[in-house]
């Protein structure tokens, strides 16, 4: 059948037409359109929301709302979401990240996604219109999601305490080797009282450090401070292998870009 | 974590035109009524500039400017054979085509000019700005213009002319591979400086500095455009490029521009480009083909460099991160 | 198969086709309007050949479907010359010899176009950034960035 | 970018009015305004859009093929399988005598790598034609591959291509190209050190950013205009001939414009097949890589192994050199042949050497036909050759470059294919870079020249 896009002014439209076999979502066309063109013939309706809700960004003091069709260039531009530019800018070139969306990353399969591992440090949660799912618990069922997302959510960080890093091949647009987010609240004294840290390409899509978060409280960031973490860094991770490395590469270089985003 | 830094040299040689001769190029120049030429070839411009470089090949060959040439190439119907744009040979070939024909063209255009101007042809030069001149008494002259026209419609001669460029085949001598594979080389030699991370085994190459030898740059700007664009490739080649990352195994050859690497606009070396010109004794004004050779040195000067910034050898392409660190771990356990 | 309206602004003119719904933007402009300037080099966004400006914005055409440009504005690079006068840009790419094949040269330039648009005197890694998603077989980006960096200059002495 | 002319100035005239100057592109124009016509830039009425359908194994015998389905597909109008190919065994390099024709334009009984084309779907939209391509059945019964270079040649290995019978080249010389000049074995006898090493690659691919493909229409005349980018038009037109059986007079091929080739684009592809569609429908037909087949269909750089053997004396000679190369050329020979040939012709490098023994062979494996690019048949070879040199500099302690200086072949020197040498420039371009690089060797060196000893 040749492909067709609707188009619904609702969410739930849209999502009453998601469950027809063969239909997807089409956020910034990245993943979707991209298949079909090179034949992917499984798919033959794309589906839309013009919702404006979906394209809305909300900063509060206690919470931070994005919607789904939100690109990753409205974040970069977006002056109260400075802290997450870096990983909004870590997505493609300019034109793809005109298009593509905050939702859509959260289905991109390593090595793309880098924005999604700055959402899971954020401990960020998904909307589907069914409640709220933590994204960890939401990216290990993405595969059978068949409702639209609307929109993440997450608890803002305090000023740079997220951190980013992508490593690529190519510069400066290329493709994750890896990409590690921390969230690190540091005491008074500068010891770690609370660590959440994501890794995208050590799995088939972003998971938490979660050996190296324990190894890090009450430690402080130092070389010795961090030896115990980046130990445990790979700890439960299973690296892609693909054009870009190897999964024993990802494996050995991992500690390596941990440890240097953590003193950075 | 340890930055180290190395240099490395590689000097090479290149032939121009396909191995062992037989690859044969035609021509044919004609001009039109008001004297300006036509370029007809079956050869490809594959946008290293192979049109504009047989315009000026032909305008020096006839003493006209270049606009005053038009190149009409690779239609079948109508351009004469071409071997093909490959073995450095467009230049080469196509371009001695093109001057055997603007000369045949440029020695009727003289006759027609010398029965204008009642000399003899041997009597006449052209001043390259589209006259023709009576040596030695420049105020005796017409213009190419005006040749064209007398020629077309008082004279009844058509100002043309046909080439043909043949390098004679050389059949390798069984046992011995005697054999001539090419009539003449260009030569490079480049310097290279890198820095590896001996951590995670990134390599950057700081710059190149490569000289090449080619003949004669015929079009100096797009000689360095070739040369600016070969020495990107042989880093690329050198560091990142394969459709097979873990051959022999033929699993994960990338598919798109995201997983087939090449260094990006982030990723250049600062790039030096030194010209010499040893005239060949067969090329078109002596040019020799530069086309590949530009991006074979830096291969083997970044291997070099890798070596001398952190000890390990990486003797197979590309030299991954992964391989100098697999090398690295290595030496260290030893 | 169910044909589709499309009406958008195209380098000022207005533009009106029927086409299949989920034809790409780059297949409409290429096979149905007749501009053929954005170029075709991957169809998965990952070689920039096919940008265009959308609304003011650089957006890849091969992976944007044109029945969601209703209405929108588009440029491309077809449209930047004015009459026979080039655009700054077009005239940089020439004077730095910054083609060779040509085939990424309308990506580029739009892509370069945008960044000037927003940032009239950019810095090289500015310009580096604009072009990531561009890419370029023969010249090594080298040339590019020079003429960028040349028409923003050239753009900059024309105004004072 | 710097022109030394100080360089040969006594054997150059610069006294050229068009030659030597910096003139303004005349194509630039069209690239900047986008209004160069590549050939996909062409559009016709009632084009059609051909889609290959391709081996998913490496090494397969085809049991059966089931177009049904697909020829009811709509928008279905040819379905091309090996038996409406005329002449379905080839190989382009028949045009120079070059044999034995040994690939097939659609797969015939068998397939011998992962992407052969073996059925053709010409529909009326792009979409139309890869849904129909999608329900094609194609049993295959899988049998070994070899991948490995090594492992083709072992004894027992599977044979990868029948038309040659065993999975190596055969040239007249033998199994491989050789090149004998003095005696390599007394070379080594008599050498201070002996060093030998291997190198390797694996495939790389031109990634022109136009994909390969051609647009062809019928023309009222009974003959068909094939726009493409091949690097070759009549190399092009002639193979499609043979593969057609069609008389050359039947085909106009216009092109030579292109979207960047290094070597990509001078195999014999898209045109037959496309031509043959036209014909067979009546119709225009498109036949264009996607990226995907260009990055991993299209012919790539040949992966190789090179091993070298250098006797070399304290004082920095190289004595001897013995080179094995192996040219991984794939299922099929595509150039190979005539690339393994050329890296015969190129070693032992730009150095005069008196005893050299090399020997190049063109394997075959069950990937990907490799051909020609950039540098064909000689980069890799300079990457093992400058490598190596690096590698005996340090072995006898001495500068990399002055090394090289000692051992560079000037004019009139013998090279090991036994032609004299003549244009040197090698010492020059050392030179050059020495002082480039700041990288100061002996005075001695800097002193040297290419022309003839004595002249």
């Amino acid at each position: 059948m040749a492909l067709a896009l609707q188009t619904f002014a609702t969410v739930k439209d849209a999502n009453a037409a998601l469950k027809i076999e063969g239909t997807r979502y089409l956020g910034g066309g990245t993943l979707v359109v991209r298949a079909a063109n090179e034949g992917d013939v499984s798919v033959f309706s794309l589906v839309r929301s013009i919702d404006p809700a979906l394209s809305t960004i909300e900063v509060g003091d206690a919470k931070v709302r994005i919607g789904a069709s939100v690109t990753m260039a409205a974040i970069t531009r977006h002056p109260d979401l400075g802290a997450l530019a870096k990983a909004a800018r870590a997505v493609g070139g300019p034109a793809i990240r005109n298009m593509a969306t905050v939702g859509g990353n959260l289905f991109a399969p390593a090595p793309y996604g880098d924005f999604a591992v700055a959402l899971l440090a954020l401990d960020a949660s998904v909307d589907t219109g069914k409640g709220e799912l933590p994204l960890e618990t939401f990216l290990a069922g993405r595969d059978e999601t068949r409702a639209l997302v609307t929109s993440v959510s997450f608890t803002p960080p305090k000023t740079d305490s997220l951190r980013f890093l992508k490593v690529s091949r190519v510069k400066p647009k290329g493709v994750s080797v890896l990409s590690i987010a921390a969230v690190l609240e540091q005491a008074a004294d500068g010891t770690i009282g609370s660590a959440r840290i994501a890794l995208g390409c050590l799995a088939d899509r972003p998971m938490r450090a979660v050996a190296a978060e324990k190894a890090l409280i009450g430690r402080s960031l130092t070389r010795d401070g961090i030896a115990a973490a980046l130990a445990a860094a790979s700890e439960g991770t299973s690296p892609i292998t693909d054009p870009i490395a190897s999964a024993w590469y990802r494996a050995e270089v991992l500690p390596v870009h941990l440890g240097r985003l953590l003193l950075s | 974590m340890a930055i180290r830094r190395g240099r490395g040299v590689a000097a090479i040689n290149y032939p121009t035109g396909m191995n062992l001769g037989g690859d044969p190029t035609q021509a044919l120049v004609h001009s039109t009524p008001t004297g300006n030429f036509m370029v007809t070839l079956s050869s490809v411009d594959l946008g290293q500039g192979m049109k504009q470089i047989m315009a000026q090949i032909c305008a020096e060959a006839i003493g006209v400017p270049t606009d005053r040439v038009v190149v009409d190439t690779a239609d079948t119907d109508t351009g004469p054979h071409c071997m093909g744009t490959f073995a450095s040979r467009g230049t080469h070939r196509a371009g001695n085509a093109v001057i055997q024909a603007a000369r045949e063209a440029r020695q009727v255009m003289l006759e027609v000019a010398a029965e204008e101007l009642e000399v003899n042809a041997s009597d006449l030069e052209t001043d390259g700005q589209g006259n023709i001149l009576v040596k030695g008494a420049p105020q005796k002259s017409i213009s190419i213009f005006d040749v064209a026209l007398s020629a077309h419609f008082k004279r009844g001669r058509s100002i043309s002319g046909r080439g043909m460029f043949l390098i004679p085949r050389s059949y390798p001598e069984k046992e011995t591979g005697a054999m001539k594979p090419s009539t003449c080389y260009a030569h490079a030699c480049t310097v290279a400086e890198v820095e590896v991370d001996d951590e995670t085994g990134e390599v950057t190459v700081l710059n190149v500095k490569n000289v090449f030898e080619i003949g004669r740059a015929l079009n100096p700007k797009m000689v360095e455009q070739q040369l600016v664009g070969g020495s990107w490739m042989g880093i690329s080649h050198a560091l990142y490029e394969t459709t097979e990352p873990y051959y022999p195994n033929r699993d994960h050859g990338g598919t798109d521009f995201n997983q087939y690497l090449m260094p990006g606009p982030g990723d250049l070396a600062q790039t030096e480009i030194i010209v010499l010109e040893r005239p060949s004794a067969d090329g078109p004004y002596g040019a020799k083909g530069p086309g590949e050779m530009c991006a074979n040195p830096q291969i083997p000067a970044v291997a070099n460099a890798v070596f001398d910034a952190v000890g390990v050898r990486i003797d197979t392409l590309p030299i991954t991160p992964e391989r100098i660190l697999r090398a690295l771990k290595a030496q260290a356990a030893n | 198969m169910a044909k589709v309206p499309v009406q958008f602004t195209l380098n000022g003119s207005e533009k009106a086709e029927f086409i299949d719904s989920g034809t790409t933007l780059l297949n409409a402009l290429r096979d149905k309007i007749g501009d053929t300037s954005p170029k075709g080099g991957c169809h998965q966004g990952t070689c920039g050949a096919c940008s265009v400006i959308v609304d003011g914005e650089l957006r890849l055409s091969c992976l944007t479907l044109a029945e969601t440009c209703n209405g929108a504005s588009i440029t491309t690079t077809s449209g930047l010359a004015d009459g026979g006068v080039l655009h700054t840009l077009q005239r940089a790419f020439l004077d730095t010899f910054a083609t060779q094949c040509g085939f990424c040269s309308p990506g580029m330039i739009i892509a370069a176009k945008v960044l000037l648009d927003h940032t009239p005197n950019p810095s090289r890694e500015e310009v580096v950034e604009a072009l990531s998603g561009n890419i370029c077989r023969c010249t090594g980006y080298e040339p590019i960035i020079q003429a960028v960096l040349t028409a923003a200059r050239s753009n900059s002495q024309n105004a004072a | 970018m710097e022109l030394r002319k100080n360089y040969f100035a006594d054997v150059r005239k610069d006294d050229l009015h068009e030659i030597g100057q910096p003139r303004a592109r005349l194509d630039s124009p069209g690239h900047v305004t986008g209004k160069t016509a590549y050939f996909a830039d062409r559009n016709f009425p009632g084009m059609l859009h051909l889609k290959m359908v391709r081996s998913p194994h490496h090494h397969a015998r085809i049991r059966s093929i089931d177009t049904s389905d697909a020829e009811k597909h709509p928008g279905v109008l040819k379905i091309l399988t090996a038996r409406d190919v005329p002449h379905n065994v080839y190989t382009i390099l028949i045009l120079i005598q070059v044999g034995p024709e040994d690939e097939t334009v659609l797969a015939d009984g068998k397939v011998r790598w992962k992407g052969e084309a073996v059925v053709a779907v010409l529909a009326e939209t792009e979409r139309a034609a890869q849904e129909a391509a999608a329900k094609v059945k194609v049993d295959y019964e899988v049998l070994p591959a070899v991948l490995d270079m090594e492992e083709a040649l072992k004894p027992g290995a599977p044979i990868v291509n029948e038309y040659h019978g065993q999975n190596y080249y055969l040239y007249d010389s033998g199994e491989c190209r050789k090149v004998r000049f003095g005696d390599v074995e007394a070379g080594f006898a008599g050498a201070d050190h002996i060093l030998e090493q291997s190198y390797q690659s694996s495939p790389i691919e031109h990634a022109p950013t136009e994909t390969t493909g051609c647009v062809v229409v019928p023309e009222p005349n009974d003959r068909f205009t094939c726009y493409t980018n091949t690097q070759a038009m009549f190399f092009t037109l002639d193979n499609s001939s043979i593969i057609l059986q069609m008389p050359g007079s039947k085909l106009h091929f216009v092109g030579g414009t292109v979207g960047g080739g290094f070597g990509g684009k001078v195999d014999v592809i898209v045109e037959p097949i496309a031509i043959l569609g036209a014909k067979l429908t009546g119709r225009p037909v498109s036949f264009i890589y996607s990226r995907e087949e260009e990055m991993q269909i299209s012919s790539p750089r040949a992966a190789e192994k090179v091993i070298i053997k250098d006797g070399v004396m304290k004082d920095g000679r190289i004595v001897a050199r013995k080179v094995t190369g192996y040219t991984d050329a794939g299922a099929y020979s595509r150039h190979s042949p005539y690339g393994a040939q050329k890296g015969a012709a190129h070693y032992p490098g730009p150095y005069t050497i008196p005893n050299v023994w090399i020997d190049t062979y063109c394997v075959y494996t069950n990937r990907t036909p490799s051909s020609a690019m950039r540098g064909f048949g000689v980069t890799i070879g300079d990457f093992a050759l400058e490598v190596q040199m690096d590698k005996l500099a340090r072995l006898i302690g001495m500068d990399p470059l002055e090394f090289r200086f000692i051992n560079a072949y000037r004019d009139g020197d013998m090279k090991a294919h036994r032609q004299p040498t003549e244009g040197a420039a090698l010492i020059e371009c050392m030179q050059e870079a020495s002082r480039a690089a700041n990288w100061p060797v002996a005075e001695k060196y800097m002193a040297m020249s290419s022309y003839a000893k004595g002249a």
